[in-house]
Formats: structure tokens, C-alpha cells, sequence
């Protein structure tokens, strides 16, 4: 049917081939819901490096990239979890200690940027931001952007609407395109090929998928291609974009996958409080990331008790009632 | 009644909300402002997310824009950038009021929400625009949550994420942004306002127990206090609906 | 629940209320499929004149509103009706014969355009039609442009890629934006506040809708807002759109309407021969079009046997089988 | 086996699609070509449309991009923004083969799909562009069928809808479109390709029966002839297929 046989792998072989040091990455979800984070703790525990991340607020899953030392680059537009930490904790002292390099955008710059990558257009046009600090402030200086071709040289430009006032606009914000070497989302069903059925919000997974070179899919469920072409409107991403499908129950866990399961408020809050304590989350890391195998040597630590409790309800999709002090 | 500042201050705000009126929501208390307008004095509001949820339905209060909770009955879920378009249109982007939190505001209502001190190596570091940047380009209507500490009310922002009024009458269209901006500032004292002529916040109203001078010895600048009132307290009524359907489980307020 | 109501009405009332004379006009649909018929119909009935209509390939309802003389302005891409009318027939005379004013773009040159609209932007940037004679040729001048505040000033712009020539490109085309006085789309289901779920492809509807200030739509059923709301993320259109909500069982007939009813090749292949010779063609809008009060009357007109034969197979969506010599 | 030249045309085209491709298919024999390739020679090849559909199952043939019957089975339907966006991607567009048909094409594989006479009072209207001047300027490759007939091969078009190669080498990449450009010009008499360097066109193979002087009798435009063979006719195994498979009730060929 299509050339796309042989992408089902395992996480560590999927993680291993399309994952390299230095490479431009982006991850899907959004905060605390369906960051792929069984893909983020594998590349922390092959301890890649060097990694420049796109990221709009994928929350959770970035915060632990950059705890793990795994990026040094960073294009962001928030960097925050919503109530388990309003300012992502390792996100925060990286940047105040001078770490990592960083850029900030706002969410629309970012997801505008991603679409421009999937339609292939070198950028897209905004009012957003007009005025403020985010188009003056470059995080990466003109310089280091001339010396590096897989960067936009210039952050943004603003141009006078050629159009005259047409669409009651003046002047327009350009924002360049980004189009990563390797983009992971999460996702609740894909088939073997790669055709992807996000349900709930997509945030912005499909566009960063296809502005990528690689995408890796990790799922809930492998189902198969008939189910899905039952209803093709459904499928947001067509295998044609997808180099690897990886089977992985709870792939977004500790956030959470709607209609799966829920995000674990105990682990989350557990985390952030590691988080704020350097010695403290080292610890964390040698036993949750790098003291575990694989995703589900992380599951067992965390225990079936745990699970169950943020297993989701079948008419709200996530887990009602949920203890989320 | 008694009643805590924190619901003072989400009442206060949802009485800007009008029947009709889209509600861009952010996380805590603008979501439980919103959800209580919607419950006590504007029925026809439509919540709304950028993460691409219209008019959820909210059994329980979602922690994150992108809780599952969000996704759970709503109209219609999509993604950020259809969420965003409908704030950037022409059409349904002049029905739509923001509410925004910030680490600061200025006098005309720009904000803050990325660090203090250096942009390059900061003091404290926060999240950044999000969305926030976003909604303060586009929408007409803006209301801002505020703590009311001297710091957060400074003269200059350390940087200026999200546009209010920038640097005053004209200075939106000329920066080539839509007309509109930040309606008001809710903060644990009072509400200020934005003057229709020099686009400068005034104090509206102060809450019971609080004077206007108070308001003035907690922030950098001054403002107008001539045209304050005192605020009126949140209803038995108000208080009731808040207390036992927008956060029975206390999650927030 | 919101500020909806009372947005359900007779699909009289609705064109009479937002298609005015003289204003700016897109309809959904694409050639064959989906194209809101029986409101075209209506338009027709209701003499409608100087209409100024934004196609992409809205095949037989662009036609046939040429046909009654309702448009007097056209932006098109194709005017083309798949095998039933290779250059839709009207479409072709009214061109030939210098009776409409029009301007020729291409498919994916109007769906951007859309999309600006939608965005609310000025415009939008893509690689297409550098050096052709679509960029090259205006169908409406610049005078006219300059006369009529409802023009952009130009057709469209080519600029130098700000961004050197990241993404791959050194200059780009800059289609303006279209925000239609009214968008007429007819969709599968409806709840009566406006929220849309379109199934099968959706075209260009969703853009088309999102860009104008009214939308009508026409739908098959009207469902409960319940059943909608159980998979929000099927519901490509918010009600917040949405203008007015009318329900037409047939509502594309003749086109098609996915999973519901096929095209009716015998309607369009009369259709075709009729609309080649000008007193044939007149004969026929005095029968179907005129001669009808509604949409329902054009059914019985049609008979129940030509429905039955067009009716959609359960399981492939068309009329599995069916005769379309 | 006797065949038809609408069957010889059909299978010169198939052979030109390989595993791998993604195929732009427009209606009528275009699509009859990506069907036939997909049972006979290119099982890994995959079916898209303009109006979204990817990878359709096809379980009859679609007298539109707009059928329903394009959207039955696909991996994915989506609309026209998705589909084109498709095309222009860096990384599918260069996967991907268009199919188009036109009323003339110059020397360099330039489309005119408009109009014969002047563009604001035409002689004859076609019906535009459609997708085909977007598919022309984005993809990599591009197979063209034609009738070969004098009128429909000018020395200059009417109007240029779809870009070739424009007015020869490096004219593509200098009005700021994607390298690439049309592959091969598949008519009733035979098969065209573009040299590398002149891009200009050249005949490669003529049909049995005919010679390169009749190919030559119908085209404005002279074509080096010196690199022709005879093509090879449909295969027993080929014509089979087509007939039983792909079009058994004949609808198009």
C-alpha cells in the first residue's frame, strides 16, 4: 500500500537513530498534556547533547531536557506547568545561571513558525508582538546567526503592509520558519505506518510533525490502518510525514493523554519540588530516568497504585474526581 | 458575608464580563473569574482557551490551559493556531476579553511576565508571553490580575513582554497594533482603570477597608485617585454561586 | 449557554437577510461535492444581482449563480466541473461574451487567501505562480482597485525573502487577504447554534467561514449540541462563527454530499446540454429554478427514484454502483 | 494484444511513477495512469489530491477530485490548505510527481490552461488554473499529457498558467521557484522529454505505427528527434490489469 513498511521500533532504537547530538528538535504537547515524555527520558538516558529546542509551552517535558543537560539551545515562548510550577523550575535556574542559550517568542510566534515550516514558506506574517521586548531582544546575536545556516538570520523583521492598510493592517511581523531535524509527538492511536488520531487538542503537533525532517510517533495503541481509514477526516497526520512509530502505554506520563489517563498530580508536585533543589534532583534523575531501564521500569517505580488513580473516566476523558491538591 | 481578597477580586472581575462577550482564559483565578461571570452575570460568555477549547464545558477546573479538563464537552478543540486566528480576526476578535497575569505593569498597562533585571542574565526568570503577548496584540478588551507590591507597579518594565497602551495616546497604531488594550487592573486593594484620553491607569475603586493612599504606597508611579469609589463586596448571592459551583474543592480561591 | 439563539431560520430568510446585492459572496464545496446548492438556488429566486464572488473550484454552484446572472464579479481558480463539465459551461459563455468582470488565480492562491482572512492578516506568502501569467495579468485594474475600498490595491505582491534565502527561497508572492461579506456552506451536521461537523474532506470551508463576517449554514440535520460536544475535536466550525443555521435535507443536490447522497449524474448531464444553448438553458431556470417555490420542490421536481438511485452506500459514503456514464 | 491509444498513452505515463512517489493526480486519465502504476509497476506509490485525500482506496473511479469516492478509504481527508502545503513542504514536496493536463505547452513544458485569445476577451475560456499552476511551481516532477495537435504545441502560449522551465535554463530557480519542472509530455503519438542542459523539449519515444516526421507534422515548434525510439506497446500483463482492474467499466478509457 505505501513505502512505509519497517518503521515500527522500539523507543531506544527510534531515539538512537533520529536523535543526534546538536540536532534541532521539538516535542509535541502542551504543559501537562501529551508531552511525549517516555521519548524525553530516553534521551536523557542516552544522554544526548547539545540539543536545540523549539518549543512553544511544551512544559514538563522541556523542563526535564534541560534538567538532563541534553540542550543547550533554546527558541521558547513559555517556559511554565501550570499549577504544579507557573515558571518551569530547571527552565528557570538554567537561564538565571547562564546555561543555556534562549530566545523567547510568544505562543503564536512559535506555533506561526511551525506553520510556516509545514507549508514550506521561509516565514509568516503576524500584529503579534508589535511593540514589545520580544521583537527587540535576540537571544542569538546577529553574529552567531551568520555564522550558522540552520539559523534564520534575523529573528523577526517588520515590514509596512504592501498592501496598503488592507486587513486594517499598517505593518505586518515577519517570524522565519522553523523546520527541526527531528520532531516527537504523542499521540493516542497511529497505525504501523504512521498515520496519527490525536483526540482532544492537537496544541500544535501537526505542524511541528510536518515541518520536520524525522517525526517519531510514540502511541498508546498501534491499531490497525482499516480503523483508522474508517474515518480519514479524523487522522491529522498521514503517514507520508512519520519516520517512527513506537509503541509505548503511558508515553506522556507523568503528564497526561485525554481520554488515557490523567496527569499524575503526586509525581508532578514530587518533581517540582526536586526540581528546586540541585542535590535533590540529581537524586531524582539517578533513580526516575537514568535508574530505570526503559519507560516501563519508570511505571513499575511509580506503581500500579499511583496509575489507576489518574486512569481516565470514560465519559470525560480524564481522571474525575482526582485528588489534585 | 465574609469574604476572602481572592474572591473579592475574582467578582471584581467577572463584573467586567459581558453576555456575549469571549473570554480569553488563562490559568488560577482568571479561569474561576470567568467561570464565575458565566455563572452569575454572564450567562452568554464563552470561555475560551489557546490551546483551542471554545466554550468548555468545566465540570472541574482545569490547572493548566491544556488540562484534559478543557477538552471535555466543548464546542470545538483544535489547536493553538486556530485559537489564536480567532483573536487575530477581524470578526471575532473584536468580541473577545483577555485576562492576564504579569510579575509587572506599568501606567499604561504594558506587562511583564518575563524577568527581572538583565534579559540576558536575569535576577528571577519567569515564564515568558505564552499567549499573553498574543492576546494583548490582538483583542480590544484586557483585564490584568495584579498583586499590589511597589515592585510590580514600576515606573519602567525590566522588560515589556505583552503591549498595553506602550508609551501612550497613539502609540498602539502607531506601532502598527489594533486599537483596543487593557481595560482594567484588578489587584488584592482595588480596580483601576485606563483614562480614555492619556491611556493612564487611574484608580476606579478601592475595596472596603482599604484607602486610596494605601494603593499609592504600594506602587512605583502614581496614579489619579480622584475618580475612586468605594468597590461594592462581593453579593450573599455572588459569594454563594462562587463558593459551591465555580470551586466547591477550594483548588483555586 | 452563549449568545446563539435564535439563529435557526428559513433558508429564504436567510439569503434575504445576509446576501444583499452587491456584496461580496464565497460559497463551500469543490466542483461536484458539497456546494450549497439549494441556497444558490435561492439566491437565484430571489434575483440577487452584482454579487461579487471569491472561488477557489466551486464548480456547479459558481456556474449556475453566473447562469441566473446573480454575479457580477469574479475571482476565481477553476471553473471546472470535473467529467460533467470540463470548463463550466456558463462560467465560459459569460467570459467569452465580456458580461462579468473576473480574475484568475490559482487553488491554492485563493485557499491562502482565505486562510489571511481567517487569520486576520493582510496577507500570506507562498512560492506559487512566479513567472506566470496569473501574477502577471489583473483582471480588475488599479484604477478599479483604487475606486472600490472592498479591492486591495494590487492583486498581488512579490518582495525579496527578508530572510536571505532561508527556506529555500529568494522571493516570495503575497496574495491578499479575502474577508467575504457572507460565506454559504452546507455541511452534514449542525447544532442549532452553528457549530459544523463536516465529514469526508473539508475543502476550503473552514477558512472560507472563519474569514466572513456572516455565515450561513445549510445542513442536513440539526443535531443536538450533546452529540456534538461529545468529540469536540470533530466540530471543524465553533457556532461563534455562524450567522445562521437552516436545515435543508438535499441542501447540495445535485452536488454531492458525503455520506449522505451522491452527485446526480442525470441532473448534471441534462444540466450540461441545457446550459450550452441559451434558450434551453433559460427553459430550464424557468423550470427548476423559477419555476419552484423552494428547495423541496426542485426535490419533487427531481422524483423520489432519482434520489433513491443517488443515495449513499453506508459504508463508502457514495452510491456505490452508480450509473455515471 | 490490440490497445487502444488512450491505453497506450495510460500505461507510457504509469511507467514514468515509481515506488516511492507521491502522485498528484487530477481527473480522467490522469488518474487512470496513478491507478494503473499503483497495480501494475509502483505498488509503493501513493494517490493524492489537490482537495486533500491522501492514499485513497479508489474503489471506483472518481470523476472529480471532489468525489466522494476520493475520500472513501484515505489515510487521511483533509482540505486544500493540507494538500498544497503538502507540495510546497521541503521534505514530501520533493516526493511527490504531478500529473496535469493543459490545452497548449511551449518548448519548455509551460502550461496554458486559461484561454486561447486574449486573456480579457478570450476566443475560448478554459477553466483556469485549479491547482495545476501551484503543483507546476512547487514539485520536483511533472508528467503532462497532451493531444498532439499543432495548435496545442505554440511557439508562444496564450497565456502562461503553469510554470515549465519558463524561458530556459535557470529561469525557474531566477523567477524564485523550486528547481524541478515538467518530466515528460505524454500525447497520442508519443513521449517527450526535456534535455538537462536547453531544457528545451525533445522526442524520446514515438508510438508504433507512427513516425517522427508525424510528431513533427504537429507541433508549431520543431523538437530534436535524433535521440526517438519506438516505445515499447502495453504489455499483455499491463492492458489486463487496466481493463479489469482499473477502469472495467470503462469509464475514461
Amino acid at each position: 500500500m505505501n513505502v512505509s513498511q519497517g518503521k515500527v521500533m522500539t523507543l531506544e532504537q527510534a531515539i538512537a537513530t533520529y536523535v543526534t547530538d546538536g540536532c534541532h528538535i521539538s516535542i509535541g504537547g502542551f504543559t501537562v498534556n501529551r508531552n511525549p515524555m517516555a521519548a524525553v527520558y530516553e534521551i536523557m538516558r542516552q544522554r544526548k547533547k547539545n540539543l536545540h529546542c523549539y518549543a512553544h509551552s511544551n512544559g514538563t517535558g522541556v523542563d526535564e531536557l534541560i534538567g538532563g543537560g541534553c540542550i543547550s539551545r533554546l527558541e521558547i515562548a513559555y517556559g511554565g506547568n501550570g499549577k504544579a510550577a507557573p515558571t518551569c523550575i530547571r527552565f528557570k535556574s538554567a537561564i538565571q545561571r547562564g546555561e543555556i542559550l534562549f530566545e523567547d517568542y510568544s505562543n503564536y510566534h512559535m506555533s506561526l513558525r511551525f506553520h510556516a515550516g509545514a507549508m514550506g514558506v521561509p516565514f509568516i506574517n503576524t500584529l503579534s508582538g508589535l511593540g514589545t521586548d520580544i521583537l527587540e531582544k535576540w537571544g542569538f546575536s546577529r553574529e552567531l546567526r551568520a555564522m550558522d545556516p540552520k539559523l534564520p538570520d534575523k529573528k523577526i523583521e517588520i515590514i509596512d503592509n504592501p498592501f496598503g492598510n488592507w486587513g486594517g493592517a499598517t505593518k505586518v511581523v515577519l517570524v522565519p520558519a522553523i523546520n527541526p531535524d527531528v520532531t516527537i509527538i504523542h499521540v493516542q492511536k497511529a497505525d504501523k505506518h504512521g498515520t496519527c488520531r490525536i483526540e482532544g487538542l492537537n496544541f500544535a503537533d501537526i505542524d511541528q510533525a510536518k515541518a520536520s525532517k524525522h517525526v517519531i510517533v510514540t502511541c498508546e495503541e498501534i491499531v490497525d490502518s482499516e480503523e483508522l481509514r474508517e474515518k480519514p477526516e479524523y487522522n491529522q497526520i498521514p503517514f507520508i510525514h512519520v519516520s517512527a512509530v513506537v509503541h509505548v502505554p503511558y508515553g506522556a506520563y507523568p503528564s497526561a493523554c485525554f481520554n488515557c489517563y490523567d496527569y499524575d498530580p503526586i509525581y508532578l508536585k514530587q518533581l517540582s519540588t526536586f526540581a528546586k533543589d540541585d542535590k535533590l534532583y540529581k537524586e531524582y534523575l539517578e533513580t526516575f530516568v537514568y535508574g530505570v531501564k526503559d519507560h516501563p521500569g519508570l511505571l513499575t517505580l511509580v506503581g500500579k497504585e499511583q496509575l489507576k488513580m489518574i486512569s481516565a473516566d470514560k465519559r470525560t476523558g480524564y481522571a474525575t474526581g482526582l485528588d489534585r491538591r | 458575608m465574609d469574604y476572602t481578597l481572592k474572591e473579592m477580586m475574582t467578582i471584581m472581575a467577572a463584573r467586567e464580563i459581558r453576555d456575549g462577550d469571549i473570554v480569553f482564559c488563562g490559568t488560577g483565578i482568571s479561569m474561576v473569574a470567568a467561570m464565575a461571570a458565566k455563572q452569575i452575570n454572564a450567562p452568554d460568555s464563552i470561555i475560551f482557551f489557546e490551546t483551542g477549547a471554545i466554550d468548555s464545558k468545566l465540570e472541574e477546573i482545569p490547572m493548566a490551559v491544556a488540562d484534559s479538563r478543557v477538552m471535555f464537552g466543548a464546542a470545538s478543540n483544535s489547536g493553538l493556531l486556530e485559537a489564536f486566528a480567532t483573536m487575530q480576526n477581524p470578526n471575532t476578535g473584536d468580541r473577545i476579553i483577555g485576562i492576564l497575569g504579569s510579575a509587572q505593569v506599568d501606567k499604561y498597562g504594558n506587562l511583564n511576565s518575563t524577568c527581572i533585571g538583565d534579559y540576558f542574565q536575569p535576577k528571577i526568570r519567569f515564564s515568558g508571553s505564552g499567549g499573553a503577548c498574543d492576546v494583548a496584540s490582538f483583542v480590544s478588551r484586557c483585564l490584568i490580575f495584579m498583586q499590589h507590591e511597589k515592585r510590580k507597579f514600576p515606573v519602567k518594565l525590566d522588560y515589556l513582554t505583552s503591549p498595553g497602551y506602550l508609551d501612550g495616546p497613539g502609540a498602539r497604531e502607531r506601532a502598527g497594533l489594533k486599537p483596543g488594550g487593557p481595560t482594567a487592573v484588578i489587584t488584592n486593594l482595588g480596580v483601576m482603570y485606563f483614562d480614555d484620553v492619556t491611556k493612564e491607569m487611574y484608580l476606579a475603586s478601592y475595596y472596603p477597608g482599604v484607602t486610596p493612599q494605601d494603593i499609592l504606597d504600594n506602587m512605583e508611579f502614581a496614579v489619579d485617585i480622584s475618580r475612586a469609589i468605594e468597590a461594592e463586596p462581593p453579593s450573599d448571592r455572588e459569594l454563594k454561586i462562587l463558593r459551591e459551583r465555580v470551586d466547591p474543592h477550594k483548588l483555586i480561591l
